[in-house]
């Protein structure tokens, strides 16, 4: 669905990295974690398209959704100057969505803004604990550690917890039954390997560009396997969230 | 009251609005967003004679006022189109039209005859690389516009639109040439061949590197060609290209248009054809028109 | 210490940035915002034997991150030139480049022999009506861009750079004519042809009807005509078509440019030149690149 | 010259007509009345262009300059919906401007938005007439109330003064001096006839679409005669006020 969304609160939670939070009682009501926001962030043809920016938590209480997102370019530096009661034209919630588990012992695996949509997973869970990694800034780390039972934090530059990769602080990865993941590709290959070696069902978010959001443009293409064959689905409607071990990431 | 319906080459068209190839799919991602029966007509995703995969991603990238697509003609093939998504759009009071692609004249012919009379009117897509030619696209030269017209309209049932692109010297030039070969009406344009690169990693942004423009940018371009061809052919035109609002619609109409398509204002607002089709009837009525005819390539000079 | 420098087919500019032909008027205008001695070069106005009062007006019309324009070559001609525009530019320590236009072979003959060595270079825009040809522009045809270019380059004691008009169905055929008619450089790209209609009162907002389009909106389409030429050949290329900050003339640079123009920019940002100069070099420092010549058509596929 | 001003003021006068206040003191000091100015109202693309506005007045003690405008599109429509505190990007002062002449009966005319140009001259003259033509809303008419001598209004509504327009209320062209006028084609041509046919020095200011609003470009041409002969001269730079007499009207 579309509507025009009241921001309620726009921060900044560190440099470059804001959060939104929308009043879109309907939306809510049919959103679930992992699913995302198509975003058109001014009347302008330049930029032209929307931006799919992930849900981070729903509150079911006041009708609000979270987005927490970061500055890497004209369109969402334009978000970040938004202020607090305008509006915004927003179509979802768009995508599959992760399929939680409740009573399976998870972890969650995110790097950089790739942590946004597993913020609403650990809200929901009782048992996860999550794989945090950051280049430099770090966000949001009170509200895993209060959800969570474990905090692990990895820092490229070593200013927070290990310094390196998060896929280099999971040490023991067949303690989870079910994992959900978010971040950067080299990460989520990583991952899918480390799950596949231990037989852990994983679950990954996928980032493609995209044009409609809704599958009917077809430029949102992501490989996947079945079987010995492939072929390309829609990160937009097939996806974001796609079983880790079915996503071809070698092409 | 105003009359609404145009012709185009034989398809009748309750209104004169339609979604344009590729950026529509088959119509089942946006009947959730309104009624589809109220368009003048769908036209399809591009089909193949075969399913294809299309080309690696990235397949899309923005640009100013536009956005550069590279998809690579990804589909199900024509007759997993005529099995599982025509009935579907069949529930539709609206016209349906199957825009076709090809490697090679052939290809075009078998897929206009196993369509036959199930749609209401094919879209020769004639932007793709003729194989057999050197890889030049069909729709470049007057002669090859000339011959595939010619060949695929003995196999047509139904009315043939084809599909100019506007990667050429002289629009006018291959309108005629399309008229000559056969074409009931003639649709135009297709996306403008461009390219972006990423500055960081060096690279097009485009997997396939180069990809086809459109949107709100290349419409100077879109109604200069309109009006150019409207004035060298006489059958209906089709006009599309960065049509945005209903403004943008009636310009193309004044250019010589007799109907317009909506292609990429739907990734941005999936509403865009329902709010087109009420701001041309409204135009119509504060001017004091009776039909799209009346303003149909009607400017002042 | 970053080699800025460039050269364009035997002219040697001190840094690879231009401003475009018909939007820098002969310099005088942006004296005031900076010191014209900080730009790679100037080409200015474009230049025909006698005076021209040009088009009537309306001849800008605005587009979707573009504009349409049809100046219709309004300018002193080039006696005039060299009297009262030529002394005041060469003020300043900077190529200038003479942008020269004819509705005939002989008129571009007869300017390049007035020019003399009086500029660095000459610029031929072939996007004009060749008069004695029907009327279509001389850029259109392989045959008379080989034809002008050898012809003018005859009467030329300073680098020719031929300007290639993007209204063409394969740009690299021209510039490969261009360069076997003797060009010692090419530059790219001038207008796309294009229209806009006021829908209140009916009109092509341009009272020529169609003018050049520019700005932002045509860059993919530069960009890619940029990339093909610079495969097709190994003569320099001055890019251009939508440049408005630094990261826009990477794009071009590494798409196969040697140099690039700003054209449009000036009217919305005085100081986009400045800025884009300031943003190469910064872009060639910060990922320790020695010169422009290292990045120039260096990207992965 | 090229500045970023702030808002200091941006408000409604009446339905489409806004008056925006900006703090500009470098600018003020090279101003005169019938100048405009150069204005990007944001960054993007799109809209691209600058869109010129003639400076409405200017108040050298606090070194600000108003503007009126008139919502006719896009632009305009953007620059209505900026806020008090935000900076926009101008270029100015542009253009000759009006030439005023303290000692000379004078008069202003002007229709619709093209009498925002007019009040800073009527603040600068003490002897001076104004002639005003609206649709139906009117605006301003105090500040000209209060500088002029004499003010006479037409509205083509009739809702305020006489119905019908401007140059039928000008009973007595001859008694001016000097006129100044902006407004419609259409009313400037009638009153460079009026002028003409009673000898009266007139000034008008005429408008063109801009490219560069500086000289470089040649898109704004104004076809001008000189003696049997005629060219174009730029509205930007030689105007956008010139002598009624001769601009050429018919072309
Ligand atoms: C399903 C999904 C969920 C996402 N969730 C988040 C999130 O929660 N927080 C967040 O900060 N970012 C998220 N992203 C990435 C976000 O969409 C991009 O960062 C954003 O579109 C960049 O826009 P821009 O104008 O700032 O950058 P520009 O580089 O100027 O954008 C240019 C074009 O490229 C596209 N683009 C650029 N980067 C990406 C990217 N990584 N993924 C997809 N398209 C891209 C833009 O949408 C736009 O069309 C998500 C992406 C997807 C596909
Ligand atoms: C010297 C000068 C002084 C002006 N002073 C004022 C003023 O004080 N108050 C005021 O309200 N308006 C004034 N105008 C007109 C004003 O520039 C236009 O109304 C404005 O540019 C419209 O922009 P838009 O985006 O709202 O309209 P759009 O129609 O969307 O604009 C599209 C394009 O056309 C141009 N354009 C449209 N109308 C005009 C016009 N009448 N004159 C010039 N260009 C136009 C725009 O600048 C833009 O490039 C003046 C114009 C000139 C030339
Ligand atoms: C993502 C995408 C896919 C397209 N696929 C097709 C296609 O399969 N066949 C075709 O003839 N045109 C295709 N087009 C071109 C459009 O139908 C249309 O001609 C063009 O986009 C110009 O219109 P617009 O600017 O309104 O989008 C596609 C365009 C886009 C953006
Ligand atoms: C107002 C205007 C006038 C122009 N005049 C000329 C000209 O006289 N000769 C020429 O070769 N190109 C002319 N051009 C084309 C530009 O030099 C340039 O090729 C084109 O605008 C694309 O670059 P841009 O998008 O950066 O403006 C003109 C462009 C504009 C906008
Ligand atoms: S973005 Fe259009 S199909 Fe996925
Ligand atoms: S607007 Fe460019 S010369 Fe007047």
């Amino acid at each position: 669905m579309q509507r025009m969304c009241k921001i309620i609160e726009n921060r900044e939670l560190c440099r470059d990295v804001y959060e939104m939070r929308l009043e879109c009682p309907e939306i809510v009501q049919e959103s679930k974690p992992g699913q995302f926001l198509h975003i058109k962030i001014n009347k302008s043809a330049d930029p032209l398209l929307r931006r799919p920016i992930s849900i981070s938590r729903i509150y079911r209480d006041t009708g609000c959704i979270s987005i927490v997102y970061q500055c890497v370019g004209k369109g969402t530096e334009e978000m970040a100057a938004l202020k607090q009661g305008e509006y915004i034209d927003v179509i979802g919630p768009l995508g599959n969505g992760f399929t939680l588990f409740q009573r399976k012992k998870s972890a969650v695996i995110g790097g950089g803004i790739g942590i946004a949509p597993l913020l609403e997973i650990v809200a929901e869970l009782t048992d996860c604990d999550a794989y945090l990694g950051f280049r430099d800034n770090t966000f949001k780390l009170d509200e895993f550690a209060s959800a969570c039972k474990e905090l692990h934090i990895a820092t490229e530059d070593g200013s927070l917890g290990s310094r390196g990769n998060v896929t280099d602080i999971i040490k023991d990865i067949k303690k989870y039954e079910i994992v959900y993941a978010c971040g950067p590709k080299a990460m989520l290959k990583r991952i899918k390997e480390l799950c596949a070696e231990k037989n852990v069902k994983c679950f990954i978010s996928i980032e493609e560009r995209m044009g409609c959001g809704i599958g009917a443009c077809l430029v949102c293409a992501c490989k996947i396997k079945e079987g010995d064959a492939w072929h390309y689905k829609k990160v937009c409607t097939d996806g974001p969230v796609f079983e880790a071990s079915e996503v071809d990431f070698d092409d | 009251m105003i009359n609404m319906s145009v012709d185009i080459g034989g398809i009748n068209l309750k209104n004169p609005v339609l979604t344009a190839s590729g950026t529509f799919g088959f119509g089942r991602e946006y009947s959730g967003y309104y009624d589809l029966s109220k368009l003048g007509g769908i036209v399809v995703k591009g089909l193949t004679l075969e399913p294809r995969e299309g080309n690696k991603p990235p397949r899309i990238a923005e640009t100013p006022a536009g956005i550069l697509n590279s998809v690579g003609l990804q589909n199900p093939g024509v007759e997993y189109f005529i099995k599982k998504e025509l009935p579907f759009l069949r529930e539709f009071d609206t016209a349906v039209i199957a825009n076709i692609a090809g490697s090679t004249v052939e290809e075009y012919c078998i897929m206009a005859e196993k369509l036959g009379s199930l749609v209401d009117g094919i879209e020769l897509n004639i932007s793709c690389p003729n194989v057999k030619e050197g890889g030049a696209a069909f729709g470049v030269s007057a002669e090859s516009v000339y011959n595939i017209t010619r060949k695929v309209k003995e196999q047509c049932k139904v009315p043939l639109i084809v599909k100019l692109t506007p990667n050429v010297t002289d629009i006018k030039e291959i309108a005629v040439a399309a008229l000559e070969g056969g074409a009931d009406a003639l649709s135009l344009i297709n996306t403008l061949l461009g390219m972006a690169i990423d500055i960081n990693s060096r690279k097009p942004i485009l997997a396939n590197a180069v990809g086809g423009l459109s949107g709100p940018a290349i419409k100077p371009v879109a109604v200069r060609m309109v009006w150019q061809v409207a004035q060298a052919v006489n059958i209906p035109i089709i006009g599309m290209g960065g049509i945005a609002c209903w403004q943008d619609a009636i310009e193309f109409i004044l250019a010589g248009a007799d109907a317009v398509s909506v292609g990429t204002a739907n990734f941005v607002n999936p509403y865009a054809p329902m709010e087109i089709l009420e701001g041309i009837e409204n135009y119509l009525i504060n001017n004091q028109f009776g039909s799209i005819n009346e303003i149909k390539g009607n400017i002042r000079l």
